[in-house]
């Protein structure tokens, strides 16, 4: 009954065996898009959500009017945590593959968005993470160790055992308990920055969403406040090409780019390369001085692509060309960072070499001293009564009970 | 104390909490220039701004997920959903995230968001206004679910609801917003000034969650509910002419085990009323717990009289309502069971 | 805390005591707005978004290219109907108001919509309508003695007396059934045109959705679907700029229009002078034939007002200024059409006069006829049994006990 | 016959169906080109084309929304939601719409949806891969809910569940998708091969909703229970050397009373057992039903065996999980009860 099927079926532009093929990306020349004022209304600048704001050029210089001033000391830095990032996926994954911990999601190719926007936002804003945004708690100061302790679920978990890997949060560092559940940080961000400007403070927040979580319920809550309320909030989507198996299209991104989800509700939408960190950079402050400045959210999409798998569990190679990635227009991240720096005179190839080989011993340290605190098999390992605090504030007559229950079933076991 | 209906108790209760405590915001379809569609709000936003009672799009999951983030940043927020049947929208937030949030977080984390929401029928509602879908939130782990039966009730456990750094659930049995109701709709309503409920202290108090209410006192059996059914029982057993306890559950999480366990050790007897439908509602967890609690003491099964399992229809209303007769029914099968 | 406060709280133009103030709404002159081919892509008919189609000017004369060619005959049909619906509505809320039935809610000011609209779809196109379109029912031919049947949750009444008044359906005339619960009819006509397209069928879906309504998810999840499939689905939002007591702004309406909100989507939208029959026909006719010649959705504003209470258990003098309909700058569609009718020499006030007495007879000869079906407190009335039907296929074992426990009780009270 | 897993056997019954009925479509995450997260549509889209397999957007409301419009429109689909962590942003259109459409419509509008849906722990999944909220479900009125515990239940009631003019929400226990488990996770992995249930026709065949399996026969009590506990409980009654009845419920709704009746009546004892959380599961109505049927016969409370009440822990999934101590706790309790 389906021949003469009229249904449109999205399909991406390529499969395994194909060859890659990104000709539907419209990409802009480095430095061709202007820089608007950041407190221009929103429907002057509405051509931000087609174009693609790009600094750095092929050959890894800055070009054009949102090349951001930025001390080269930064720049190294920016380059080191996504190195160290890369390199803890590394191992994460590896780990994973020897049966160390349970789950493991890399952030391969992504990391320029976490770091780049990182550099902007002040401790006092607060994050609204996606499972891609390791490199995000990096920036803001969490330690590596802390992140490998909730991988393993040890004692020094600081989600107390409670989540599956990579479901990390870090109270001092303002960033908030990552969900399970796709996109529900959305409104929770939101709301956040509606606080904020209540409170009449000048806080932002910030929160990343996946390109296929975009057709979520919770994506179109937070804008629709976002757009009644005017919060200060900078709302991300991070369009890696891919939602596990599949392509954005099937998030309805193949007439209109991410960027412009918001201009029905009047949210003013910037596409912007993902790859290239001063582009991210520079495309973040300008929205968090809108929304100090002027107030209102501003939706930032990142066009990357997803370097690796989606997660541990998956196997990309049976739905997308093994060679993707490298056939991606807009390249790697750490690489273009890289070169930029070598080629303003900064950088080495053989200090880049040397700082990997750096990286790669403080992750290997990192993770000696992350199992020290317990793995999935080996001691010490968390209190199982703990199994029962906080589900409320304090424990209730009926956990205590169940806790005893489990205490002399195990006891009488042992 | 003064004479107030329920509305005037909630009123008051967020009147109260957003003098006292200036972190709490109200949210809610409605509530603010216009004071709610049951009033519940009225006069709230003219005193306090429009920056703290706020009108809100009709998006029941962008209020609670964005109250979970106003809750976050410091503020107490409490959401009001119009009617209880539109809350589905809002559970993935509740269910996934503000119920687990404290949790997942190691402690790190919480937001102390109230959800209050009208639910019940026997107001020509229809299957659309006419729900009570408490069953679906008892379930969870990590909020607390609450339904007064009074208005005295409805101040202090409001009032201790928003204190509480746990989410919680409130539920307003809209058929006794404006009086008890004790079944009978041919009978001239009846106000709040003729029940003890009715005298509401002006001020701050607060009724602890958790602690049930021996609403009368009695031999025969025990009868367990809560919200409109207080009163329908009430009636029914008086129009049987026994002696029975009657408890008035009130916070259904956390729930006061001891009381009924007390109760039913006492009586024997037990029967457990509610106008939600049956099959798995919170009826048979109240079920399990007495028989798991009194089982030794139990002289005849516990009798479950609830809405029939079917969407509250209109034109049935007050067949589909467990009224004064089914409880008779019920009283009569515990009673006679032998 | 609050004395700073940032946050954006809409405020609608004017309040109860206040001169009525439309200047917020974007009006193009009558026959101003170019008419594209059905055909045309998206991204080149954008501006109909924020246009306004109109057809009839303040003189009642038919402008533009957008002018439809429609027979006097099936005008003075369209301008009966609309009339009906009035004498409809005037009718059901004072029996709401005496008591004879629970509740109502009035579509006064909307019927060109439903009209108009229902003049261009065929009966094997499906309609998924919302409470305010009972002019639809009627032009598909619906009986209005069974919407007052509905309504008085009578023995004719086509819920079996299962919902409150106004939540009719109708099979035969391809009519959903209309919920209580807000905007969950629309992934439903996606879903319905999504299976027309796979059958090869050219049968089209259409759904009506307030604009307050707008943020609620089943939207975002409707324009997500219709913008991947690209089913033929006319989405139609009925801008009546108010929400219960929230104006328009309230769901993100203050800096765009409802049309534009599946731009984001490549979804085009054009916004219509909801209050002009010839112009809600042409923009209605166009959609249906950009869907059926080259498939996809389309999403059309109707710019109109709520004449009455949202409902009968509404009062908006509490909100609104009493005067504000009469402001209204796209004045009441019965009276333009009845203008435009007699402008062009084909009726005349005395015939106008005539046939809203004979409407109002006709309505009164229904309700005598409905009521013969029973009312809420006389015979005949619904066999209490039918309460356990349909909530299965079949009644199950369970609800033939529940049935007849309640008879029991029923039998031993009389 | 042939060795199906649960997988296997699930493939097989939507492939049947797909070419059975011309009208079956299946809707869902990943489910088309890649054949699903757990592979339960591996193939089908090659077979029966884009257009009868389709891969939606990741929105389970519009999912389940847009299945209903489709189902309106004369078709039947099959809808999976990835996990059953993942339903609630469709609880709406499942309760509003779904549950009440036929009702609500005096009968005159339906859609056929079968919305599966993997459940329970054991897979490491922590708090968001591995919830059971099955009562969520069980309590609504107008949806039928399903669990099989191996394949060939599996096969045969889905096969019921996609045919039937009602909706059936079908849970599938991820933690048996691979072979049977009978809680303890230091043991190897058994397959489905070495399981008489692992034994399913290649070809059509139907269980009907509304039969529970005695999937052993004995006289000291009766263990009412379903999915993966099925086996948990069969282990433990082995390793406790009793004879017991144990049932696996299958159909939750329409729920089997007559088979439960029959073995309380005969054994006079009872336990529950799933891996839900206690308050307010399933369990309480299997509980509160027991002992409405069989109060006379009972010789001993009701034992319910559950999850605890927190989030499904990633760290103490076997501390959480409910496994043979815990049922051998219960039969304890249960047995030794005075
Ligand atoms: C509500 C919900 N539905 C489904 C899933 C399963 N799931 C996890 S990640 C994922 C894909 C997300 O894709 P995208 O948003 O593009 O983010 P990316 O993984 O590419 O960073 C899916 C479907 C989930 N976690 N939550
Ligand atoms: C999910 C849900 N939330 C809230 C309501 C209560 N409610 C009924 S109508 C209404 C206002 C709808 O406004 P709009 O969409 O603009 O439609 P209009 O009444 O103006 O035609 C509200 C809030 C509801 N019926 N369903
Ligand atoms: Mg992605
Ligand atoms: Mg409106």
């Amino acid at each position: 009954m389906t021949e003469n099927s009229s249904l449109h079926i999205p399909r991406p532009s390529a499969r395994p065996g194909d060859e890659p093929d990104f000709s539907y990306l419209a990409l802009s020349e480095a430095g061709a898009v202007r820089y608007p004022d950041p407190c221009t209304p929103a429907k002057d600048i509405e051509h931000l959500a087609g174009d693609l704001v790009r600094v750095l050029d092929d050959d890894g210089v800055a070009q054009g009017e949102w090349a951001p001033e930025i001390e080269p000391a930064q720049l190294l830095e920016a380059l080191r945590l996504m190195l160290l990032t890369r390199q803890l996926d590394d191992r994460m994954h590896r780990m994973q593959r020897q049966g160390k911990i349970s789950f493991y999601m890399q952030s391969i190719g992504e990391e320029a968005i976490s770091v780049g926007q990182g550099m902007v936002f002040k401790p006092t804003d607060m994050m609204f993470p996606s499972y891609r945004n390791q490199a995000l708690f990096i920036q803001r100061g969490t330690d590596i160790v802390d992140l490998m302790c909730q991988c393993l679920s040890n004692t020094r978990d600081m989600c107390k055992g409670r989540q599956m890997p990579i479901m990390y949060h870090d109270r001092k560092a303002n960033m908030f308990s990552i969900s399970g559940n796709l996109a529900t940080q959305y409104p929770h961000a939101v709301g956040w920055a509606m606080a904020s400007a209540i409170k009449g403070e000048d806080h932002v927040s910030s929160a990343w969403i996946g390109d296929g979580s975009t057709a979520e319920a919770d994506f179109h809550y937070a804008l629709t406040f976002a757009a009644v309320y005017q919060p200060p909030v900078i709302l991300n989507v991070v369009n890696n090409q891919w939602a596990i198996s599949t392509f954005q299209g099937f998030a309805g991104g193949q007439r209109r780019p991410f960027a412009a989800r918001g201009q029905g509700l009047g949210i003013p939408g910037v596409r912007v390369d993902g790859n290239d960190l001063l582009a991210v950079y520079a495309v973040t402050r300008w929205a968090v001085e809108r929304a100090r400045n002027c107030g209102g959210p501003t939706l930032i999409e990142h066009v990357t692509y997803r370097g690796g798998a989606h997660s541990t569990s998956d196997d990309p190679s049976r739905y997308r060309p093994k060679d993707e990635w490298s056939a991606f227009p807009l390249g790697d991240p750490v690489k273009r960072l890289k070169q930029h720096l070598i080629k303003s005179g900064h950088w080495s190839d053989e200090q880049h070499e040397a700082l990997n080989q750096e990286l790669k011993e403080t992750v290997t340290a990192a993770w000696k001293e992350a199992i020290s605190y317990g793995t999935m098999n080996d001691a010490p390992s968390l209190d199982v009564r703990s199994m029962f605090d906080d589900v409320y504030k304090e424990v209730p007559e009926r956990l205590k009970r169940q806790r005893q229950q489990l205490l002399d079933i195990k006891g009488a076991k042992s | 104390m003064s004479q107030m209906t329920m509305i005037q108790a909630i009123n008051s209760a967020l009147d109260v909490m957003l003098d006292k405590d200036p972190t709490v915001i109200l949210l809610g379809e409605d509530i603010g220039y216009f004071g709610g569609v049951f009033r519940c709000t009225d006069g709230l936003q003219k005193k306090y701004g429009e920056h703290r009672v706020i009108d809100a799009p009709i998006a029941e999951g962008g209020i609670i997920g964005s109250a979970i983030g106003i809750g976050v940043n410091g503020l107490r927020p409490v959401a009001e959903i119009q009617f209880a049947d539109y809350i589905y929208p809002g559970l993935d937030q509740i269910i996934s995230e503000l119920a687990r949030l404290r949790y997942r977080s190691g402690g790190d984390y919480f937001s102390p968001v109230t959800v209050r929401t009208p639910c019940g029928g026997g107001i020509r509602g229809g299957q659309t206004h006419s729900q009570s879908p408490e069953a679906l939130f008892t379930h969870l782990s990590g909020i607390n679910t609450v339904m007064p039966s009074n208005p005295y009730d409805a101040k202090g456990l409001l009032i201790s609801a928003i204190e509480s750094d746990d989410p919680v659930v409130f539920f307003e049995p809209k058929r006794i917003y404006n009086g008890p109701f004790d079944g009978d709709p041919d009978k001239p309503a009846l106000a709040w000034s003729s029940h003890p409920g009715g005298d509401v202290p002006e001020g701050y108090y607060s009724i602890p969650l958790g602690e049930a209410a021996v609403v009368e006192e009695g031999d025969d059996l025990s009868i367990i509910t809560y919200g409109t059914m207080v009163h329908v029982a009430q009636a029914a057993v008086k129009k049987a002419g026994i002696s029975a306890d009657i408890i008035d559950v009130r916070s259904l999480v956390p729930l006061d085990v001891e009381t009924l366990k007390q109760s039913v050790e006492k009586t024997g007897r037990c029967l457990v009323a509610h106008e939600a439908s049956k099959f798995g509602g919170y009826g048979a967890e109240l079920t399990a717990t007495v028989q798991e609690e009194c089982f030794w003491h139990l002289q005849a099964p516990i009798e479950r009289v609830t809405g029939w399992e079917t969407p509250y229809p209109h034109a049935f209303e007050w067949d589909y309502f467990p009224g004064q007769d089914r409880i008779l029914a019920g009283i009569r099968n515990v009673l006679e069971a032998v």
